[in-house]
């Protein structure tokens, strides 16, 4: 499997610059998911490595050959599309079959492939079917059927799951990472979604307007990031944030009393920021700040509950379960001031990572 | 007839004189002709007139060596658009083609008529005189004239005994017929007045004395709205103003449904029209007659010419002597001339075929027994043959057809049509370089 | 990719991105270089001089452009058409909607022979049905006329001044607006089907329906076809053209623009002012459409 | 669904279905009075044909007659038009067609240099008048030899501006980017991507365009009537206008305004059947460029 490689990619659509320079190294066999809101450049940093766009600068590597001005084609990468892009006049066989063919392979071997291939993503009896008869979880496992069965030195997925309803989605995601633990392909996946980022990924690159903002594992990004953008993408609900100031040595949030500031790399502090689960509800009148309860959503599993707080946003506060707490209710709010993420007028974050 | 056509066939060893005459000329233009004629030539035509590729197969029979091609390009009009076309594009043109008299001068001035004067001038004498100097110039020849169109009168007889109306002689008679007609049986009109075709038109201005251009080199004298003109045009105003003649657009069926039904009860045509007319009429089988051409002086005996046409050779022939030949058998030769008449519905130029008793007195069941031709022979050596047409005749047409037809739409008289079309032709003659008279 | 034009992989010719479009657009383009630009580039060049009969060939510059603007055989024809595109147009255009709505609603019988029918006038060479109209015309053969003889009516007459621009407009309506249906139907049937249950819903009926939603959806159809139509109509030259020999006196040498350019050319050997008269017939033309669009686009925004 | 099929029930739904529906009738009989008009005509004899009633058959059954002439008039010149005009039409519309749909593809799926000005080239096309074209045309093709050959109208037809714009935005519209770029990551090079995957899903508009540049053709007239000299070249428009010409000149004489008829309804014949056969596609083609456009 595949070692991908990019040094300094640009990306330009006449004077609107959609990749400012991106330097990153994909591993073998890495499972790395790009992720960003939409504009972000994700999607146009796949095509790059895909090479279905044309860079505007920078050198790609795979396998340390460069590829920079290689053709999608001589890449031998395999892409799933978000709307599969299933050639609609052939069968499910003829579209497994088609990137062989154009290579030119026998055809003893193309139908072994596809048999083989199909078997392992149960589509044997729909072989052939076109594809306007399949549902759409079969549709996109055709299409990952059809990256698979050329045996590509890395898959790229753009946005795949996005067309299917939650049920299946998440289904799809459960085969999608039990298919990279049997292949050990190297993957790049692009999603807007956290959620899927979160569960697919080895390594996670978040990209905002076509710089990448943070790498790093799931939970590094989770309990580390790098700013407050990747702050508040990642993470559901989003992490709160709440004005803060930092004088005499401690932070005062909102307004209110200061707390311990702890180890920071600097002191222009604007913003705090720090997630629901980590607020816990206190009596009115107790706790670092107060808000009266707006709304209250119970999922069974969690209860969240939307506080307003003066002078700021709302604040989500993940509740036990069986928390009583009602709508119309003065409350106070804590928090373990660990497990506050402290932010610059810039957005970059003052905590800085263990072992930095 | 049998001792004619030996009198009057150009055969093989004749016309080999007459070409050998013309070598010094022929010499320059290419291969001698006793050497091009071993080869097999083919020879293009064009013409619109239905079934002359019969007339050329003959010629082919008698030549075996030169066979013609004949294609229909177009009638009349779209015929000299196309000569135009391929003149203007230097490139596409036939060997020959049919040419009315009134388009000569236009071709002429365009340089591709060819000059026949060394194969035709023998056969010169044969020719009626005014169908002679229409397409000749001393001793130049562009054409050799093969039908020609003298004028007379067709009417129905039996609307003209019905109205008790007499044939009349002059035009003053067939204007008060007309008045009398319209009066006496109203939806029935003595003639359709038919400015749509300009050659008609000018064939009746032509036995006025209208006499509109003469060219000399670049130097023309245009005369369209002269004191005849006006006459003429005040004349046939009058008619029109008190709806004594209709003015239907000539050709159409709806015309030719008038003529048949005796809506029009008479009609000033050319000797080609019986025929034509026998061909295309079913219901006024036998009410027809001929009359000679009514006159503008009591007892006069002008005539004019509508339509004919002749064969001309294009300068650009890579053979130009088997055109020659082969124009002036077409012209010439008695069978072939004889087919015209009684096939295509021609009228001889031939004084030979003119002056066959047995040919032009054949009595015609159409017109009730009629020997309609005998009144036309008399006509056609009557034509003056002083007329001269313009060098840009077609433009004159179509801009005497708008004008003309405009007035009759009823945009001011005939008369103010003449002054109009004076003035758009001396623009147009100037515009093209012309030094105008 | 800069040298990779068409790399031949595992025996098939395998043509890249940056050269495909080209080579997709070239049988096209030759064609279109050598049939339109170049000809238009020629006629251009024709319009810049002037062939005379006797005088040898010239070069006037913009002259016969001047020529053009002062005359009056050209702008009566210009005007003329704006007569008849005022006239044949919104008639055209508004039955094919009217009838494609019509169409459309569902609550008619036998839709599809319906449809295919009034495609069919499209499928009649023009030369045909001009001469086919020329015939119904006809005061005393047309069917009309014969008609009319028959009841002893007036006879309808359809060839004089006053009426042949009418007769002429039919034609081309006859000719286009099945046409024209037929696009509007194709778009009035690509409008989803919630849209129709979600106005019954508001309360809409049928026809609130077809004016207020259909009606603007396929608005932009409708602005395309009428450019198509202002187009077509400043060209009209083959109806005229074919039903002149019935009305030479109404329909004369210079009756359209398109008429006059090809009188000029063919009959009085003006090549080069024809060539400059269909250029500023061409310039007429891009300016109404241009205008037409302004307005449109004015309305919608 | 419940709300339409309620009012199908209602009596006020009948009734305007019977008047919707009438309404149709009306236009359908102002649409096939011509074609009436020729049918009739072609079963009379020339006599018959001025001789009765317009609108309706005469007693004297002259079709076949008529036919028998059409086909045998100048040995049988009639069949050669109807040949040529099928061959200008189909080499023309096929041609036409294929090589919209290859510009089409291209103005919507590529980006390259000069798309935009190019494009604007090929729409503005629309706008020039065909009599300003048809004279330089012939002029050109005189000089190499062309004029009065077949390629004299194939040529020239086989420009049709507006199947390159319907066809683009038949592509933008039934062709996702995403399929091509599909087709470019299995490896397949763009031509084999556009004849084994795009082409088949513009077929639709393929067939649209195809049909209309085949009736451009067979309907055209004047390009064939400048370009053509011999009778042998002509199509059908061409060789029936010179019938007319000569029956109305008179110096054919009548006989032929009744074969003139006959060849009129011949002439139309094919172009209707292929409408039938084709509706299908021509129909979806039409929509996409509409909605779109």
């Amino acid at each position: 499997m595949a070692v991908i490689e990019l040094k300094g990619v640009e990306k330009s659509f006449g004077s609107v610059k959609v990749i400012r320079g991106v330097d990153l190294k994909v591993e073998h066999g890495e499972f790395v998911v790009f992720v960003g809101p939409s504009g972000s450049g994700k999607s146009t940093l796949l095509r790059l490595v895909a090479g279905l766009e044309e860079t505007s600068g920078g050198t790609i590597l795979i396998d340390g050959r460069d590829v920079t001005n290689l053709g999608p084609a001589e890449r031998e990468l395999a892409m799933v599309f978000q709307s599969y892009a299933l050639y609609p006049h052939k069968t499910i066989r003829g579209n497994m079959s088609f990137g062989l063919e154009v290579a030119g392979f026998p055809k003893d071997e193309i139908r072994q492939r596809v048999d083989e291939v199909a078997r392992l993503l149960q589509l044997s009896d729909y072989l052939e079917r076109k594809p306007r008869e399949l549902s759409g979880g079969q549709r996109q496992r055709v299409a990952i059927g059809r990256a698979i069965v050329r045996e590509p030195v890395a898959f790229m997925f753009d946005e795949p799951l996005s067309n299917l309803d939650a049920g299946l989605r998440v289904d799809m995601r459960i085969e999608i990472t039990k298919l990279h633990q049997r292949l050990g392909a190297t993957m790049i996946y692009v999603t807007h979604d956290q959620v899927e980022a979160m569960t697919l990924a080895d390594r996670i690159v978040v990209l905002d307007k076509g710089i990448i903002q943070q790498t790093g594992s799931p939970l590094e990004l989770y309990e580390h990031p790098a700013n407050l953008f990747v702050a508040q993408f990642i993470g559901s609900p989003k992490m709160n944030v709440l004005p803060a100031a930092f004088k005499d040595g401690r932070i005062s949030i909102n307004g209110g009393v200061g707390i311990e500031a702890g180890k920071m790399t600097g002191t222009d502090v604007a913003n705090v920021g720090i997630r629901p689960d980590d607020i816990e509800i206190s009596p009115d009148g107790t706790g670092l700040i107060h808000g009266k309860v707006d709304v209250v959503e119970r999922l069974g599993s969690d209860t969240f509950a939307y506080v307003a707080v003066p002078g700021a946003h709302a604040v989500t506060v993940r509740a036990p379960r069986d928390s009583a707490v009602a709508i119309g209710q003065d409350v106070g709010l804590t928090f373990r001031p660990e497990r506050l993420q402290v932010f610059a007028a810039d957005g970059a974050s003052l905590r800085p990572r263990p072992g930095v | 007839m049998e001792k004619d056509s030996k009198r009057m066939t150009l055969d093989r060893r004749q016309f080999m004189q007459a070409a050998g005459a013309g070598l010094a000329a022929t010499a320059v233009a290419g291969l001698p002709f006793a050497a091009a004629a071993q080869d097999k030539v083919e020879l293009l035509l064009w013409a619109w007139t239905p079934d002359t590729q019969v007339q050329a197969d003959m010629f082919t029979k008698k030549y075996p060596n030169i066979s013609v091609k004949v294609e229909n390009v177009g009638q009349g009009g779209p015929h000299y658009v196309k000569l135009r076309n391929a003149i203007q594009a230097g490139t596409g043109l036939p060997d020959l083609a049919q040419m009315e008299f009134n388009s000569i001068p236009s071709f002429k001035q365009l340089g591709v008529l060819a000059d026949l004067g060394a194969a035709a001038n023998p056969v010169k004498d044969q020719f009626i005189d005014w169908t002679w100097k229409a397409v000749s110039d001393g001793d130049k020849v562009y054409g050799i004239p093969w039908d020609s169109g003298p004028m007379g009168l067709l009417y129905r007889n039996d609307v003209f005994e019905k109205n008790k109306i007499e044939v009349p002689g002059t035009w003053d008679a067939y204007s008060e017929a007309s008045l009398k007609l319209a009066t006496d049986a109203p939806g029935t009109y003595m003639s359709n007045f038919g400015v749509s075709d300009a050659g008609w038109v000018a064939a009746v201005l032509w036995q006025a004395g209208w006499r509109p251009f003469h060219t000399e080199g670049t130097n023309i004298t245009i005369k369209l709205n002269d004191d005849i003109a006006k006459k003429w045009a005040a004349y046939w105003q009058k008619l029109v103003d008190a709806k004594a003649v209709d003015t239907k657009p000539m050709w159409t069926t709806e015309w030719f449904a008038a003529l048949d039904d005796g809506v029009h009860a008479s009609w000033v045509t050319a000797a080609w029209a019986p025929v034509l007319m026998q061909n295309s009429m079913k219901k006024s089988v036998g009410l027809w007659r001929a009359a000679p051409m009514p006159q503008w002086t009591a007892g006069g005996t002008v005539t004019s010419n509508w339509g004919g046409s002749t064969f001309a050779a294009m300068t650009t022939t890579p053979h130009p002597e088997e055109a020659a030949l082969f124009a002036t058998f077409m012209g010439s030769d008695p069978e072939a001339a004889a087919l015209w008449n009684s096939k295509q519905f021609l009228f001889p130029v031939l004084k030979s075929l003119i002056d066959d008793k047995a040919l032009m007195g054949a009595p015609n069941a159409f017109y009730g027994g009629q020997a309609v031709n005998e009144i036309f022979v008399v006509s056609e050596n009557q034509v003056d043959p002083s007329f001269e047409f313009a060098p840009f005749q077609d433009f004159v047409n179509q801009t005497m057809q708008d004008e003309m037809s405009a007035s009759i739409a009823g945009s001011g008289t005939l008369g103010d049509a003449f002054d109009r079309l004076q003035d758009k032709v001396v623009a147009y003659a100037t515009d093209q370089g012309y030094t105008v008279s | 990719m800069p040298d990779a034009v068409a790399t031949r992989r595992r025996g098939r010719v395998y043509v890249t991105k940056s050269v495909a479009p080209y080579l997709f657009l070239l049988p096209f383009m030759a064609l279109f270089v050598a049939f339109l630009i170049a000809p238009l580039c020629y006629a251009f060049g024709l319009s810049l001089f002037k062939t005379t009969m006797v005088a040898g060939t010239q070069f006037v510059g913009a002259a016969n452009y001047l020529k053009v603007f002062t005359d009056p055989s050209f702008w009566d024809g210009v005007v003329l058409l704006f007569k008849f595109g005022l006239m044949q147009i919104p008639i055209m255009l508004g039955l094919a909607l009217l009838y494609a709505l019509i169409l459309d609603s569902g609550r008619v019988y036998g839709r599809n022979f319906f449809r295919i029918a009034f495609f069919i006038p499209y499928a009649v060479p023009s030369v045909i049905a001009a001469l086919l109209w020329g015939y119904l015309y006809g005061p005393s053969f047309g069917p009309f006329g014969q008609l009319a003889e028959f009841f002893h009516l007036p006879k309808p007459q359809f060839l004089l001044d006053g009426t042949i621009l009418g007769s002429i407009a039919n034609i081309a309506v006859w000719e286009f607006m099945g046409y024209n249906l037929i696009i509007y139907f194709a778009a009035l049937q690509a409008i989803p089907q919630d849209l129709e249950e979600a106005s019954s819903v508001d309360g809409a009926t049928g026809l609130q329906y077809a004016l207020r939603i259909k009606l603007p959806l396929i608005m932009p159809t409708v602005i395309v076809t009428i450019i198509f139509s202002i187009i077509g109509t400043l060209q009209l030259f083959s109806e005229p053209y074919l039903m002149r020999n019935l009305a030479p006196g109404i329909i004369n040498s210079h009756y359209t623009p398109n008429f006059y350019a090809y009188t000029l050319a063919f009959t009085n050997q003006q090549y080069n002012y024809s060539a400059a008269v269909s250029f500023v017939l061409g310039g007429v033309v891009a300016v109404v459409s241009y205008v037409f669009m302004l307005l449109a686009n004015r309305r919608a925004a | 669904m419940a709300i339409v099929s309620k009012t199908a029930n209602s009596a006020s739904f009948r009734n305007s279905r019977r008047w919707l529906t009438v309404a149709l009738a009306l236009y359908f009989i102002y649409t096939f009075i011509p074609i009436f008009y020729v049918i009739v005509s072609s079963t009379k004899s020339n006599a018959d044909l001025f001789g009765t009633f317009g609108l309706w058959f005469s007693g004297d059954f002259h079709f076949w007659q008529n036919l028998q002439d059409l086909f045998t008039y100048q040995d049988g010149i009639f069949s050669r038009w109807l040949l040529n005009t099928i061959l200008y039409s189909v080499v023309s519309g096929v041609g036409a067609a294929l090589f919209a749909t290859f510009a089409g593809y291209a103005f919507s799926k590529f980006e390259f240099v000069g798309k935009k000005l190019s494009f604007a080239l090929v729409l503005g096309a629309v706008m020039i008048p065909q009599t300003a074209l048809v004279i330089p045309i012939f002029l050109l093709l005189s000089k190499v030899g062309l004029v009065n050959t077949p390629w004299a109208v194939i040529l020239p037809s086989l420009v049709f501006p507006p199947g390159v714009f319907l066809m683009k935005v038949y592509a933008d519209d039934a062709l996702s980017n995403e399929l091509i770029e599909a087709g470019r990551v299995d490896g397949a090079g763009e031509v084999h991507i556009f004849f084994n995957i795009a082409f088949r899903l513009l077929t639709p508009g393929f067939a649209t365009v195809l049909i209309l540049a085949f009736v451009a053709t067979w309907n055209n007239y004047f390009l064939p009537l400048v370009l053509l000299n011999s009778s042998d070249n002509f199509p059908v428009t061409v060789g029936l206008s010179q019938w007319y010409a000569l029956a109305t000149s008179g110096s054919g004489g009548a006989v032929l305004f009744s074969i003139v008829m006959a060849g009129s309804l011949v002439s139309i014949v094919p172009v209707i059947a292929a409408f039938l056969i084709m509706q299908r596609y021509w129909q979806g083609g039409l929509g996409a460029g509409g909605v779109k456009a």
